[in-house]
């Protein structure tokens, strides 16, 4: 098992967004959180990755109990964040952006290497290496979002909407990366609004609805069922 | 009101009553004397040199003993910071008068607290001596209870402006002052008394005390095309000046002149004699004894300040009117004031009233020259 | 507990009455000083304890209204009685002409901005040598014109009269903040979007806020001005607005009897100090950087947890 | 038009210490949220510390320039270590006013205990050069070229450098930095490390020309604070245009219109640019 | 019956997005209305440009009649309508029964409050349930009841129009059964037209008797809960478009 969540409780100082939400998700896993806006998705990807405490409950990365570890040491495990909103460094140019997400990487050689790797998945990195990310477009964004985050070599990899306001045809493209990635074996655990899209593509899912698990279970099941759309849709 | 608030009242109320029976005085067994001066803010340097010579006067004074009445006495001195602030000096004085009960008062090293306190001296009927205010209305039209050695802008501008006229024949004059009373004083009757003599004052520019650039004021005496320029401060500004000035290449085109402080040796300790060389300063005092000034060196590991020739010169009068009065009683002190006669440091000290003037010293002041980093008193 | 608080306003009451009769003159003009920076910290308290900006440019209003009450009085000989409110009138509307604008920028621009100000308004004391004589200092300010028989040239009378003028003050600002208005002013405090959200006029409001903080400071200069008869714009500088903000701060702001506690205490160390001048400044540094650590809202935050039991 | 020049000349060199001074104040605003007022008095404890080991201990400016930097570098990264960093704490609502006003008690402690350990009075820096250029000595020319250097290792240790990109990162989105492994705490201390040593080296720069006391801090602060804002938290290149442009424009108005208000003029275009430009001549926050 | 409020066609742009694109929405007055719409849809963008605190790029906002998009906001609020924030926003250290009385002295500013405007934040103190939190300052509640706070200090303003940004959002689902209640009350005791954003769909489709659904700024359907529901464009929207 890579990552096993067990009962946590977090949110945002009193306000609590997540009641006892267990996951587990296993080696070279693509696993889909789902569940409508304002669920809880996003604070459970915080409370992984450290930029929000849990208040009870265990996360375990790879037989190490990693919940509230301070944020800069969670990449060191070899977790990697696609964070919401894209949030590329404007004023940089993307290989600087791309410099950063390989920050913890003391060695120029796999720097490099790593660097190589994502000019391979995304070419058109390569192509505007020198330009500011701040005068991307959103999907290019997104692209250079991704490839941050592989510049570290993850294990493991969070994206939280990474389809979010981008053009059908660049969610396409989104998507495709995603199964690439699965394929090049890094385990993923992504976070969508898009429900279909994203249980296509899963092994598993897992549905939210109000901060807490209301299903799980594999993706093809989970597509048919009705109750994912009430937790949308609230009928 | 706030639960908080409540007891914050209650508190305030418990805290005045005790501030209230602490206020009692207590008795003296020596002679008090006060001082205020600026020891911290921009003039603190006055403050902390005069203490300086006030310390060594003490030093001396209290191994002799001051006989009065055929006891022996010490002198202990209350000083009190007044930042060079009138607000802050006023303080001081009252809280000298009243708690202290001093039987005389130094100080204030600023015009504009000498000025707020002048009256205060009356009021409480204790002689002050101030140690350098310089502004005219300290002493013009004066207060009974007011004293001053050095002379005022006023008195010091005629004295010296016609031997400035005769030597250099000037056309036009420039100023840089620092702006403050002093400086603006200063200024003000030199250019009054030139007048008198047709020179013309082209320029007259002002800077703050704590100033280090002045290039543009240097900049536009060189436009101004002045024959002579003064500049009227004190010394680290005006050691400032004569290094910028020498940088401009000012030192060729006009005759520098500066004020009385930029007499004195200070000057070239600071500016180097290179910097020095061949500008003027109107000196106010004799050249000091040099074992004063090895006591000072060796005392405070510091170079010499006049402030603390004037403020040992100070205690030392003081001391002599103490003596000569034969009594604590702060009137008879007043009195004894206007006898002294004795020979300062900086002069010869004896308080007349003439001109408008009260309770004023005359000291005549030189022009010199730097040579060589050495004075040249101008014949 | 309200009978406990009359009888400590009570003693408050009696004893500052009594201040001239027990204690000698420099203890009343220490207290005068005390009450006038009082009165500053209070006017002070409206703006950055009630309405939130913080501002280090209030003894810029102080001399405001100082330089305009002796001005009134010295060129037109004006009485005292009518400079005295034409000050605080005039420094109101000039803080409406600076607080408009200085009032639209957030945070630490309006602080920083603020300080800049208040050194400006230094350089002009200092170099409007034309009305203000600059650093010659203005002197020969009239004491207030004598009404109902008595006299204010002595200090007793003056320290009736700015204690009288200061329990005025400090009743307005409490009858202020207590009211409709107040509550307006403190709602920007807590939150200006949602304020302006239910419908008040942050802009118009925070902007009076400023104003009659800055006309109380110039009433409180007018009669500074005319208690010392000499004015000089170093009593003026930078350092006396950092005062009053310290002052306020170690009372505790937004409780209004908070910085007038504080002007009182500060005072009171400051002049315990006195003997040893060198470090008077250093320890009063020290002691904020200390209150910031222990307690950022001052004695009344620690009256509080003590209250609280935390 | 000879004044002309020499003035501009002048403003151009004083208008790169403001620079300097403002280009430590900018990365640690733009990081921490802290006007830095403290970097006031930095300035003037190495002034006086460079002041010492040139004239007690002899030893060569280029020493002192270093030592100075040192101090600076020392000072500063204590009082974030020690005393920012414990209201950092986001959610704690006074954070930000508790510590502008430490800043602000820090400057003024530290003003005072020069004043009390070395007095008010001024002194004089010995010069390290002699021999001038076109009426500007070498001494002074020194300073702009030191400005010029400096600027340059700042420009190429944030934009080529790791920390510095770090820096640059942490200070559009912090968050984010600090899931790619960035340590906040350690960002904080080289900025404050860079603050105080940049101050330090204007202080020690401009102490050959003028003269070292107490309050020698106060303006070179509040014009830099003018500068930061000018420059609305802009690039380093940014800041050495406000800087100098300050520097100039007081220079040539001091001649022009008046010296009295020679240092009101920064407070009047700040004002103006506030209302006209809320973001800054090169904003980009 | 004239309509309370008009939108039409409008727009704003940020940068170079369309954060709002030629929205119309006529509004009656007494109505219930929910908008829904994805994560970063643009709910938010209309209710600011509604409130005043954001100015459209284009089109214009009528209410009662009356174009209000040039107010200010404090000025839009004296018109009639108020606002809850998707982050619960309270006058934090002040108490209860102060945070609500400040919205009756923002409606009509007193020297001091009178009789009738104490009694009405009584009024609404009890109808929003808060009593026993009356003296407590706001910031010391929990997130349900700071809700209500602020809920009420919108209310005493007497508004005609109400928009709640998220109201529900981290609530429990008995606080939701709750507001849900109470909402039912002010629109239907009060009289106040509710507008409501919100993601707890459960919430939006008892309480609004029409739903427009946003997404990517723009209007995509409008229409009764089952209705919106079971559009298909709105399934794909939220669920992501089926492989065809």
């Amino acid at each position: 098992m890579m990552l096993e969540i067990e009962n946590i409780n977090a949110g945002y100082g009193e306000i609590q967004i997540v009641t006892d939400v267990s996951m587990n998700i296993d080696n070279n896993e693509i696993v889909a959180l789902v569940g409508s806006n304002g669920a809880g998705k996003s604070t459970i990807i915080k409370a992984i990755s450290g930029m929000l405490p849990v208040s009870s409950g265990s996360i375990i990365f790879e037989g190490k109990h990693i919940e509230n570890t301070i944020a800069h040491k969670i990449i060191t495990n070899g977790i990697a964040l696609v964070p919401e909103g894209r949030r590329v460094f404007p004023y940089m140019t993307v290989l600087e952006n791309l410099e950063l997400g390989a920050y913890i990487e003391n060695d120029q050689k796999t720097v490099q290497e790593n660097m190589e790797w994502v000019f391979g998945l995304f070419p058109i990195l390569d192509e505007r290496k020198t330009q500011l990310a701040g005068t991307f477009s959103g999907g290019e964004q997104q692209m250079l979002t991704i490839g941050r985050a592989l510049m570290s070599k993850p294990k493991f990899l969070m994206m939280d909407e990474p389809s979010l306001g981008l053009a059908p045809v660049i969610v396409d493209e989104v998507f495709k990366i995603v199964e690439v990635l699965h394929n090049e074996g890094v385990t993923i655990l992504l976070v969508e609004q898009n429900v279909r899209k994203s249980l296509e593509i899963a092994n598993r899912g897992y549905v939210l609805e109000h901060g807490r698990i209301v299903l799980e279970g594999e993706s093809k099941n989970l597509v048919e069922d009705e109750k994912v759309k009430k937790a949308y849709l609230g009928m | 009101m706030k639960k908080s608030s409540r007891v914050m009242v209650i508190i305030m109320a418990a805290g005045m009553v005790l501030l209230g029976l602490s206020t009692a005085g207590f008795a003296a067994s020596v002679i008090k004397i006060g001082y205020t001066a600026p020891f911290t803010g921009s003039a603190a340097e006055f403050g902390v040199n005069g203490w300086r010579g006030i310390q060594l006067a003490l030093e001396e004074i209290n191994k002799k003993g001051v006989m009065v009445a055929g006891k022996k006495h010490t002198i202990e001195i209350k000083r009190y910071d007044s930042i060079c602030t009138p607000t802050d000096g006023v303080a001081n004085v009252r809280k000298l008068a009243m708690q202290d009960k001093v039987v005389a008062i130094l100080g204030d090293h600023c015009s504009s607290v000498c000025v707020a306190i002048a009256p205060l001296c009356d009021q409480f009927k204790i002689p002050g001596l101030t140690i350098e205010c310089a502004a005219d209305k300290v002493t013009k039209p004066g207060h009974e209870f007011y004293f001053r050695m050095r002379p005022s802008v006023g008195l010091m501008a005629p004295l010296f402006t016609p031997t400035i006229v005769k030597k250099f024949k000037p056309k036009s004059a420039a100023f840089l002052v620092v702006n403050d009373d002093y400086g603006l004083g200063l200024a003000s009757a030199i250019s009054k008394e030139l007048d008198k003599f047709g020179v013309k004052t082209v320029l007259t520019d002002h800077f703050e005390r704590g100033n280090t650039d002045f290039m543009v004021y240097l900049a536009k005496i060189k436009k101004a095309k002045a024959d002579v320029a003064f500049y009227v401060g004190v010394v680290p500004e005006g050691a400032m000046i004569l290094k910028q000035a020498r940088e401009m290449g000012l030192t060729e085109s006009a005759k520098l002149i500066g004020s009385e402080e930029m007499g004195e040796m200070e000057l070239v300790s600071l500016a180097g004699a290179e910097a020095t060389e061949g500008t003027y300063a109107v000196s106010l005092w004799g050249s000091v004894p040099g074992d004063f000034s090895k006591r000072v060196t060796k005392r405070f590991n510091a170079p010499m300040h006049y402030a603390i020739i004037f403020a040992y010169d100070a205690l030392h009068t003081v001391t002599r009117a103490i003596e000569l009065a034969q009594s604590l009683d702060p009137v008879k002190i007043k009195d004894a004031m206007k006898k002294v006669d004795y020979q300062g440091l900086e002069g010869h000290i004896k308080f007349e009233d003439f001109e408008g003037y009260r309770n004023q010293c005359k000291f005549v002041p030189a022009i010199i020259k730097w040579e060589g980093g050495s004075r040249v008193p101008l014949k | 507990m309200l009978s406990v608080n009359r009888i400590a306003l009570g003693i408050i009451l009696i004893f500052l009455l009594l201040i001239p009769h027990i204690a000698s003159s420099y203890v009343v003009y220490v207290a005068v000083l005390a009450i006038l920076f009082s009165m500053l910290t209070a006017s002070y308290d409206l703006l950055t304890g009630y309405a939130g900006p913080l501002s280090f440019c209030h003894a810029a209003f102080y001399g405001f209204g100082a330089y305009t009450s002796a001005l009134l009085t010295l060129k037109t000989g004006m009485s005292f009685w009518l400079a005295l409110p034409i000050s605080g009138i005039a420094v109101f509307l000039f803080g409406v002409v600076v607080g408009y604008p200085a009032l639209r920028l957030r945070g630490h621009y309006f602080a920083v901005t603020t300080f800049f100000f208040g050194h400006f308004m230094y350089l002009v004391f200092l170099n409007a040598r034309d009305l203000t004589r600059g650093p010659l200092g203005l002197g020969g300010i009239p004491p207030p014109d004598s009404i109902f028989g008595i006299d204010f040239s002595s200090l007793t009378a003056n320290y009736y009269l700015i204690l009288i003028f200061g329990i005025l003050m400090v009743g307005f600002l409490y009858a202020l903040v207590n009211s409709g208005y107040g509550r307006l002013i403190v709602s920007i405090r807590e939150n200006e979007d949602l304020a302006e959200a239910v419908g008040v006029n942050t802009a118009f409001v925070k902007v009076m806020a400023f104003s009659i903080s800055a006309g109380l400071a110039g009433i409180t200069g007018s009669l500074f001005a005319h208690f010392f008869r000499l004015l000089h714009p170093t009593t003026f500088a930078w350092m006396t607005s950092e005062m009053i903000v310290v002052m306020a701060l170690v009372g505790g702001i937004g409780t209004l009897v908070g910085p007038i506690i504080g002007a009182g205490v500060v005072t009171f160390i400051l002049e315990m100090m006195r003997f040893a001048p060198e470090l008077r400044f250093i320890i009063w540094a020290i002691l904020l950087i200390a209150i910031l650590i222990i307690e950022p809202r001052g004695l009344a935050g620690i009256f509080a947890r003590i209250r609280g039991g935390i | 038009m000879e004044i002309f020049l020499l003035q501009a000349g002048n403003g151009l060199i004083i208008g790169s210490v403001y620079a300097l001074v403002a280009l430590g104040l900018n990365i640690i605003w733009s990081i921490t949220d802290i006007p830095d007022f403290a970097q006031g008095s930095f300035y003037v404890i190495a002034a006086y510390v460079a002041y010492f080991a040139v004239t007690l201990a002899g030893v060569p400016f280029l020493v002192a320039l270093v030592l100075g930097m040192c101090v600076g570098a020392i000072m500063s990264f204590s009082c974030e270590k020690f005393l920012y960093r414990r209201w950092r704490e986001r959610t704690f609502r006074l954070a930000a006013r508790t510590q502008l006003l430490c800043a602000i008690a820090l400057f003024f402690l530290f003003a005072n205990v020069a004043n009390a350990l070395w007095t008010s009075k001024a002194k004089i820096f010995p010069a390290y050069l002699k021999g001038s250029l076109l009426g500007f000595s070498y001494m002074r020319i020194n300073v702009l070229l030191a400005a010029i250097i400096l600027f340059l290792v700042v420009y190429v240790f944030i934009n080529k450098t790791k920390p510095g990109k770090a820096i640059r990162a942490a200070s559009m989105d912090l968050g984010m930095a600090q899931v790619l492994g960035i340590n906040i705490d350690t960002v904080n201390s080289i900025v404050f490390i860079m603050g105080g040593a940049l101050s330090g080296a204007a202080a020690v720069l401009v102490s050959p020309l003028y003269s070292v006391f107490p309050t020698m801090g106060d303006l070179p602060l509040l014009k830099a604070l003018v500068v930061v804002i000018l420059g609305g938290f802009g690039s380093v290149a940014g800041i050495l245009i406000c800087g100098v442009g300050l520097g100039v424009l007081e220079a040539l108005g001091a001649i022009y219109i008046s010296s009295a208000y020679q240092h009101g003029y920064s407070f009047v275009i700040l004002l103006l640019m506030l209302l006209l430009r809320p973001k800054g001549l090169f904003g980009r926050v | 019956m004239q309509d309370l409020l008009v939108l039409k066609k409008l727009t704003k742009y940020f940068g170079g997005v369309a954060a709002a694109k030629d929205v119309d929405l006529n509004l009656k007055g007494g109505m219930r209305l929910g908008i829904i719409g994805p994560n970063g849809a643009g709910k938010t963008t209309i209710f600011n440009m509604i409130t005043g605190e954001i100015k459209p790029s284009a089109g214009t906002i009528e209410f009662e009649g009356e174009p209000i998009h040039r107010l200010k906001p404090h000025h839009i609020s004296k018109k009639g309508i108020g606002r809850t924030f998707q982050i619960v926003r309270v006058f934090d250290e002040i108490p209860v029964y102060d945070n609500v009385l400040i919205g009756a002295l923002a409606k009509e500013l007193r020297f001091k409050p009178t009789q009738e405007q104490h009694r009405e934040v009584d009024e609404i103190i009890e109808m929003t349930g808060l009593q026993e939190y009356r003296e407590l300052n706001a910031e010391n509640l929990t997130v349900s009841a700071k809700k209500r706070v602020g809920l009420a200090t919108v209310l005493v303003t007497k508004p005609k129009l109400l928009l709640l940004d998220e109201l529900m959002a981290g609530l429990t689902f008995v606080e939701i059964d709750e507001i849900l209640e109470l909402l039912r009350k002010i629109n239907g005791e009060m009289g106040i037209t509710l507008v409501v954003v919100e993601h707890v769909m459960k919430a939006v489709m008892e309480l609004c008797e029409r739903i427009i659904v946003i997404s990517s700024g723009e209007k995509i359907a409008e229409g009764p809960p089952q209705e919106v529901a079971n559009n298909k464009k709105v399934i794909d929207v939220y669920l992501g478009e089926e492989r065809k």
